[in-house]
């Protein structure tokens, strides 16, 4: 069978990293085409639950990314973001969902290079891991079991 | 009660009177002093600029024994010692990781929250709040309060009195009746660790300070550190020929003043040990 | 067809037990997990445990699953495709050692399923389940069976039957159905002839303590009364009585998509959850708990005998033991029964 | 139902170099939804935009999605010509094929696979879309001044001479600041009264400044171009209308004995008094502190000679309610008083002073009439130490920061002193000469080649007195360290300028952020100096960080410039993309259960409580409202709400969450 | 226990509340809330060790709102959970007469939420040692483990949400998990149902749960979901310095502090 491609979600907010990709991409560096981009104001508005739901559907590995602190172009968004991933990575860790594959990071507008070495390193990373079979069992339980009794 | 106490090497040798006033005035105010068993070196003044670690394990060892005693609270009356030991907690207390390090390398336990106390601090917390009624000969002289470098600073660390014009050695002394002059010399350097090894520079640098107590009328001049005391009592030969003149103000450590006032026999105050002759 | 009565060892029970497994029914049967008793797949006898009153939860999920697919759907653009529900894969199973409530709770669940509309999944499940009862020797303060037209050894609803004797080593074994017939035929020689045992005087002794029909007709009459803000003040409003019931049936029906492909569920609901009866308006007709739980009841001691002649429940008492706030069947029946009319 | 529309763009090779464009678009038409897809050279172009124009029109379109460059670039492009064609703007989107992908991925299978997904994503998103409008805000033409020095002034001035209203308050009795305290003013020596009399003039008589002195801001509230500010005017027990400013009860004050403020201390003045001669207004006030009639109850002096019975004791503080579009803060700032510097003395020694006082000593208008005389004695002295960076550039003085102007006006007072007492020794140390400025390093040059002025490059350790002299120890750092000893009849200390007191309180009145030391801090760094992080009020002069006049006036210019853009319009237009509280038919109104913890995580107070009440006005729930004018749209809140009762227009939960499914499950 | 009864009694009779939220004896060994409108009734009241549900629940239920002011019999954890209610706007001073009762079962009375915070502040939240080994024990785990380990044990959940409904800090009028556009929760209990369902109730309780226990007792088939919640606290306590239940608006996960740790942050 062929190699195992990741599916990598990128959740990334419109100010910062956002606009590092397009940098990444003006400069013309090449990444690994199994990210997916879905943009969002800032961190703060990106939901925990977004990132469970992504793993639900069958998303092998997650990055996160918005401005470095105090660059946030709403002032504090990142911050607020940053409390909850600590908190979201913990329950995660504690209830044993992969946090090696929830990349969390600060890219700038101006990082490009920074950008596209997290994408493959993550990519890589996922690869090792192998698909996120644990999660993508419980998601397509009817399939396994009709009764849920 | 029980109070730790650490002498250092100075207090053991060249100023056992520094010791044996401190032990006079506790002793007055039913205080014991509990030497630590075994102490070591504070590692003043050379460690620090050879091996941070050094630096940082003998004084961390002090405290380890102290703590082993069952001490909460030490005395170390001598500043280049209180200086070391107070830097060291400090150091250990921000950086948990080096704290780990040292204490591998004392091999022994080392919690860090010892209450560290010099001279001052001693005798304002046991002694000065009930000192009037034990005052039987006032200290009736006009006198210049030397603190000298280590005792209060740095100031970030020991967080102990004002850094550049220090007040709580004039606010005891006038409390037994003497009258602090005020002068700019309280904290200029004495020469310190050159005591031994450049007294051409002890004499000039000594000398500065007492040419100004001079100048200002002092009859004595107060330390509460055994090198200061050092050098501006011991080095008089080497202070009066860089003046070009004669000056015999003595030097008392502050012990030796308020044993005085309270009326303690010069010998056990160990009057009698300096160069530089106490008249009253 | 009438009872027939046989008796079997202690022993032969454990063979019979195998005798289903090698004839390949799924047996699902008591079993204890971290100080709870559930009914699971149970494959070696030994596993089956029998000291207890009643377990946390109903046998109503093995043919009423707490969830189930409905169907499969592909909805490609303009062509959509249907993957029907389909009867063979249902297993033949055997429901063993139900209480007599238990077993009794499936006549209300199947009459409910096929009151208007016939449900052919519950159906077949039901045709395909064979339910091996045991009568009960014990009951606790939340069983009132006997209120309610059961008994310790109440045979309706079970294919079979059986009521240890004294020490259990045998046990009568009552076969009432033809499911009960065609499972006992697998191993007929494991059974002997009843000597003629009295069954009653090993059952549990459960004195009947209010007379439904009464409060069927007293309900009539009590839609407005306050009692039910009294009775129901400090319920909270969850789920877990009617998820442990045997006769409750209310559902949901929900669409799970993923991307083209979909599945049509269903699954449990409670009238006493808030949101049950929320219009898209923003109305909702129950908007108190008082109202939810008035319809908790009257729907099983007033509407499903009206509608269906048969009460909606077996008195397992199970609501009463799973309530957090102590709400308990019991004890509201027996105070409706005193209100003078 | 949808009907919505895919465009992918070539870009000329850009993309389609790399991307197999005509798949994209086959199987972007076969998405559930889509009733037309093209592919195109340059969608961006004229013909590219129009067949996007044609399609909505004769398609009906419900919804668009451009497959090309980034949306940072083209958006506003797509955007406009959807309108065009009748479509609301914010029905359309952007699916980034260049950046994110063609230009960052080799050409083959998986990388127009992602194109399609990124297509996909943005259909179903824009399923999802709602049409918005613009919001507008209503803007009050009418700017809110706080201080009344050079930079208010300016500020004041240049506002209301685009002919909006101003109102100016200042808590001191009089306006000016402290460039009215200065004598000469660098690099050009001319006097500052002279230049800054007239503009405090011109601010008192201007028909749209109204002048509140001795007032300071009590609170405010509401947002960028809707301030409500409450002013505090405090009693000046002077009735100003009555008050010819005859300065008749100043004279006769028996309490003449009160450190004089505008001289820093070096001069007295009396209980009523006017804080300067060129004082703006001219008329007195009571220091209600030094006053005998408030301290012990009776005097009324000046009330027996007042010949316009203006004296009014019992005069209350009062408070004014006023409604702004825009908040201009011009606090300024203070300097480091001797006390601060152990090592000089703690402010023990009279001749130790700071540069402001020696700016009072060199003034004409000054308590010596402009000579340079010792405050202890009045001697004129031979020897003057000025020390710079007394207390700047020193992290153990928690000031790490550079004061700016002081090696300017060290080098003006040097020469000052040069001019005045031509025999005299003037000595400055310093730690590096910072003149950075136009005709700013001649002027120092000057005053060390021409005016003999001894530059000594090092740190003073101690300033003690001994027989009438100050000695000053120092080094020499550029003859090898060597240390230096200077016997002074005077030292200048050239003290660290650090925010006013009060400043950080001012700021979170305002919910303006603000630096370590209590400075304002700016919106950007860069490219917004003079905005501040809340919207509509803005920042001048030194209460941002110390500055010189120049820079000071520039900066008030700057700031009367974006007041009167914001003045420019009736109503400000903003983009839409904001959050919302939902609203519901009763009994539930809202989802919201007002926990209100939203608040605290909004960066820009945007989120307001709102109260339900039914017809007879019985509060049924309190709920959180998102105001429009306050909220920027970083959707903070929505991740943070539990109960869901907060969506952000153009990033809902519905949208974000489909984009996510779509680029999951094909 | 007289003593309370005797200021319940006092309390209806005088007319200062309509209502008193306590303890009775209920079926078998069971205690259970209840209601009294009548000073006559108090004798109902009890409190012994079995009384450890959580009352405040009750305080934002519309049924018991329309009665009247109430008192409410308040041990430690349910003056923290009434704290924290009024942190998040849902109730005043004036809202309710508080019966408190000291963790040594004596009665005290509080006149103001800033009294209750003072008190509440002596005792910090401490887990029992029993959750502390299991907590460890789970940390003992593979990761893999873990997540076997917590979807066995959530798998039975049948999602009739009493822990929901037990839980005084759940009082939204419309839960997430009701919430269908998006779905963000499946209405039906799975595996994956069950677990975001959890995780999420997890997530919105951290920096507000008071560790009262009432959902894991809510369980009708014993789930200790409220491991969970109590392993949230410990980690907060860990990252963000103190865990304190307090009037002042603002918690843990609606603020922040810029020296927050990210050495997890690339």
């Amino acid at each position: 069978m062929s190699e195992f491609e990741p599916k990598i979600v990128a959740f990334v907010c419109n100010w910062c990293t956002y606009a590092g990709a397009d940098l990444t991409g003006t400069s013309r560096i090449k990444y690994a085409s199994n990210v997916r981009i879905v943009r969002f104001p800032c961190t703060g508005r990106i939901d925990y639950m977004l990132l469970m739901k992504a793993f639900g559907e069958g998303a092998d590995g997650i990055i996160v990314s918005g401005c470095h602190p105090n660059d946030c172009h709403y002032t504090s968004g990142n911050f607020h973001a940053r409390r909850r991933w600590i908190v979201f990575r913990n329950l995660c860790d504690f209830m044993g969902i992969d946090i090696r594959r929830i990349t969390f990071s600060w890219v700038s507008a101006a990082e490009g290079a920074k950008w596209a070495d997290l994408v493959n390193s993550t990519v890589a990373t996922i690869r090792e891991l192998g698909p996120y079979e644990g999660y993508q069992n419980i998601s397509n339980y009817l399939k396994k079991e009709e009764n849920h009794g | 009660m029980v109070l730790g106490f650490y002498p250092g090497c100075s207090l053991k040798g060249s100023s056992r009177e520094y010791t044996e006033s401190v032990i006079a005035i506790t002793r007055k105010f039913e205080i014991e002093l509990k030497e630590i068993p075994d102490w070591n070196c504070c590692g003043a003044t050379a460690a620090h600029n050879l091996n941070k670690e050094l630096s940082l394990a003998l004084p961390a060892r002090i405290l380890a024994l102290a703590e082993k005693e069952g001490m909460k609270e030490i005395l170390i009356p001598c500043a280049a010692c209180y200086s070391r030991l107070a830097t060291a907690q400090y150091e250990l207390n921000k950086d948990p990781e080096l704290k780990e390090k040292v204490i591998k390398i004392i091999g022994m336990p080392y919690s860090g929250d010892m209450v560290l106390l010099n001279v001052i601090q001693m005798l304002d917390k046991y002694i000065t709040p009930n000192l009037e009624e034990k005052i039987i000969e006032p200290y009736l002289h006009k006198v210049a309060c030397y603190y000298g470098c280590l005792l209060v600073r740095p100031y970030n660390i020991l967080k102990f009195d004002r850094e550049e014009d220090p007040q709580s050695m004039d606010i005891l002394v006038k409390k037994l009746g003497a009258e602090p002059i005020d002068w700019a010399f309280k904290t200029e350097c004495c020469g310190g660790g050159l005591s031994i090894s450049r007294t051409s520079t002890v004499g000039r640098l000594s000398g500065e300070i007492i040419r100004d107590a001079r100048d200002r009328k002092a009859e004595a001049i107060i330390v509460a550190c055994p090198m200061c005391h050092t050098n501006l009592d011991m080095r008089r030969p080497e202070i009066n020929n860089y003046l070009g003149a004669k000056v015999s103000i003595p030097v008392l450590y502050i012990t030796e003043v308020l044993g005085l006032a309270l009326g303690i026999d010069r010998k056990s105050l160990g009057l009698e040990r300096h160069f530089v002759k106490v008249t009253n | 067809m009438t009872i027939k009565r046989l008796i079997i060892q202690k022993t032969s029970l454990e063979k019979f037990f195998d005798v289903l497994i090698q004839k390949g029914k799924t047996i699902y049967a008591p079993k204890r997990k971290n100080e709870k008793i559930n009914y699971e797949v149970v494959n070696h006898f030994s596993e089956v445990c029998d000291d207890y009153i009643q377990t946390t939860q109903s046998a109503k999920s093995i043919i009423f699953p707490r969830t189930e697919k409905l169907f499969n759907y592909n909805k490609g653009k303009g062509n959509i495709t249907l993957e029907d529900f389909d009867p063979d894969q249902v297993p033949e199973a055997v429901i063993w050692g139900v209480r007599p409530c238990d077993a009794a709770g499936f006549i209300p669940l199947t009459a409910i399923f096929n009151w208007d509309s016939k449900d052919e999944i519950y159906n077949t499940r039901f045709e395909k389940t064979t339910i091996i009862a045991f009568s009960c020797t014990s009951a606790d303060e939340s069983c009132f069976c006997t209120s309610v037209g059961g008994n310790p050894g109440n045979t309706n609803g079970a294919d079979i039957l059986l009521t240890g004797m004294g020490d259990k080593n045998l046990f009568l074994a009552e076969v009432i159905t033809e499911k009960g017939e065609k499972a006992v035929s697998f191993a007929p020689n494991l059974f002997e002839e009843d000597p003629g045992i009295e069954k009653e005087k090993y059952l549990a002794d459960l004195p009947k303590q209010f007379n439904q029909e009464e409060i069927k007709d007293k309900l009539q009459a009590f839609f407005e009364s306050d009692l039910w803000k009294k009775q129901s003040l400090r319920c909270l409003g969850c789920g877990a009585c009617a998820y442990v019931c045997p006769t409750c049936a209310c559902f949901d029906i929900q669409d799970e998509v993923h991307g083209k492909e979909g599945k049509r569920v269903r699954c449990w609901d409670s009238c006493g959850l808030s949101l049950f009866t929320l219009h898209t308006s923003g109305h909702n007709p129950r908007s108190v708990q008082s109202q939810r739980w008035r319809q908790r009841l009257m729907h099983k001691f007033s509407y499903m005998p009206q509608r269906l002649a048969v009460y909606g429940c077996t008195g397992c008492g199970r609501c009463s033991r799973a309530c957090p706030v102590d709400m308990n069947m019991l004890e509201h029946l027996i105070s409706i029964q005193e209100i003078q009319k | 139902m949808s009907r919505i529309g895919v465009f992918i763009c070539h870009c000329g090779e850009n993309i389609s170099a790399t991307v197999d464009v005509a798949r994209v678009a086959k199987a972007a038409s076969e998405i559930e939804g889509v009733v037309h897809s093209v592919d195109y050279k340059y969608m961006c172009s004229d013909p590219g935009q129009s067949l996007i124009k044609q399609a909505i029109k004769e398609k009906g379109l419900t919804g668009v999605v451009v497959g090309s460059c980034s949306p940072r670039m083209h958006e506003p492009t797509f955007r406009r010509a959807c309108s065009e064609a009748g479509l609301n703007p914010f029905l359309c989107e952007m699916a980034n094929l260049r950046e994110h992908c063609s230009w960052v991925h080799e050409k083959n299978e998986a990388t127009t696979e992602k194109a399609i997904d990124l297509i996909r994503m943005m259909v179903e998103k824009v399923k999802l879309n709602q049409p918005l409008r613009e919001i507008k805000v209503p803007v009050t033409k009418t700017a809110l001044v706080i201080g009344g020095g050079i930079a208010g002034i300016q500020t004041s001035l240049d506002i209301a001479n685009t002919g909006h209203q101003v109102i100016l308050i200042e808590k001191e009795p009089s306006i000016g600041g402290h460039m009215s305290q200065l004598s000469e003013t660098f690099p050009t020596l001319d006097c500052s009264q002279c230049i800054l009399t007239p503009r405090m003039v011109e601010v008192a008589q201007h028909p749209n400044i109204t002048l509140y002195t001795y007032a300071e801001l009590e609170s405010v509230s509401g947002f960028i171009g809707n301030f409500k500010a409450k002013i505090r005017k405090k009693a000046k027990s002077v009735d100003e209308k009555l008050c010819t400013g005859c300065g008749l009860c100043t004279t006769k004050c028996p309490n003449k004995k009160i450190p004089n403020e505008f001289n820093e201390g070096l001069g007295l003045r009396t209980a009523i008094y006017v804080p300067f001669p060129q004082a703006v207004p001219n008329k007195p006030v009571i220091d209600k502190k030094n006053c005998t009639y408030y301290q012990k109850g009776k005097c009324k002096v000046c009330e027996k000679f007042c010949p316009t019975k203006a004296i009014q004791y019992d005069q209350p503080d009062e408070i004014l309610e006023v409604e702004v579009g825009a908040i201009i803060l011009a606090t300024g700032f203070t300097v480091k008083k001797v006390d601060f510097f152990p090592e000089y003395g703690y402010g023990k020694y009279p001749d130790v002073i700071t540069g402001l006082q020696f700016e009072r000593l060199a003034s004409a208008s000054g308590p010596t009439l402009g000579e340079i005389r010792r405050p202890s004695d009045g001697k004129i002295p031979e020897k003057i130490v000025f020390v710079a960076c007394a207390g700047s550039r020193d992290p153990a003085k928690g000031i790490p920061y550079c004061s700016k102007i002081c090696c300017m006006y060290t080098a003006k007072h040097a020469m000052l002193y040069q001019h005045k007492v031509h025999e005299g020794k003037s000595y400055v140390f310093y730690m590096d000469i910072r003149a950075a400025g136009k005709n700013y390093d001649e002027f120092v040059r000057r005053a060390i080649e021409e005016d003999h002025v001894n530059y000594i490059r090092g740190r003073v350790s101690r300033i003690y007195e001994k027989d009438g002299k100050y000695i000053v120890k120092g080094a020499d750092t550029l003859l090898g360290g060597r240390p230096v000893e200077i016997e002074a009849d005077m030292v200048v200390l050239a003290t660290a300028g650090v925010s006013n007191e009060g400043a950080e309180e001012l700021a979170q009145k305002l919910h303006v952020s603000y630096d370590p030391y209590k400075f304002f801090a700016e919106a950007h760094p860069k490219l917004k100096p003079i905005e501040t992080n809340t919207a509509g009020i803005f920042l001048t002069g030194a209460c941002q960080s110390p500055k010189d006049i120049p820079e000071t006036v520039g900066m008030a210019s700057g700031a009367a410039a974006k007041v009167a853009a914001l003045f420019s319009k009736d109503e400000m237009t903003r983009e839409p993309l904001i959050a919302v509280v939902n609203r519901q038919a009763p009994p539930l109104f809202s989802t919201c259960v007002g926990c209100f913890l939203c608040q605290t995580a909004c960066p820009y107070q945007a989120i307001e409580r709102e109260e339900i009440r039914d017809r007879s006005g019985k509060l049924i729930k309190t709920v959180a409202k998102v105001n429009p004018g306050l909220c920027q749209g970083c959707g903070t809140c929505v991740a943070f709400c539990r109960s869901k009762s907060i969506d952000i227009q153009g990033f809902s939960n519905e949208q974000m969450y489909s984009e996510v499914m779509a680029l999951l499950n094909d | 226990m007289d003593e309370l009864r005797k200021r319940a009694h006092e309390l209806l009779q005088s007319g200062e509340v309509k209502l008193v939220i306590g303890y009775e004896q209920g079926n078998g060994n069971k205690v259970r809330p209840v209601f009294i409108t009548n000073p006559e009734d108090t004798a109902k009241l009890i409190f012994d060790s079995r009384c450890v549900q959580n009352l405040a629940v009750y305080l934002s239920k519309p049924e018991v709102k329309t009665i009247g002011k109430p008192a409410i019999v308040a041990t430690l954890p349910v003056l923290r959970t009434i704290i924290q209610l009024a942190s998040e706007n849902q109730l005043t001073d004036d809202s309710a007469v508080i019966l408190g009762i000291t963790p040594d079962g004596a009665l005290r009375n509080f006149s103001t939420l800033e009294e209750i915070e003072t008190f509440i502040n002596q005792f910090e939240i401490q887990l029992e040692e029993r959750d502390k080994k299991i907590i460890e024990q789970i940390n003992q785990m593979t990761p893999e483990e873990r997540w076997k380990f917590w979807v066995d044990t959530l798998t039975p959940c049948f999602k009739c949400y009493a822990c929901r409904a037990a839980c005084p800090m759940c009082y939204c009028t419309k839960c997430t998990v009701e919430q269908n556009q998006p779905q963000w929760i499946p209405v039906p209990s799975h595996q994956l149902g069950n677990l975001e369902w959890h995780f999420m109730r997890a997530m919105h309780m951290a920096g507000r749960c008071v560790d009262c226990g009432a959902c894991a007792r809510a369980c009708p088939i014993s789930i200790p979901l409220n491991l969970l919640t109590k392993k949230m606290m410990e980690d907060m306590k860990a990252q963000f310095g103190e865990y304190r239940i307090a009037i002042k608006k603002g918690n843990p996960m609606s603020t922040f502090k810029p020296e927050d740790s990210e050495t997890f942050i690339r």
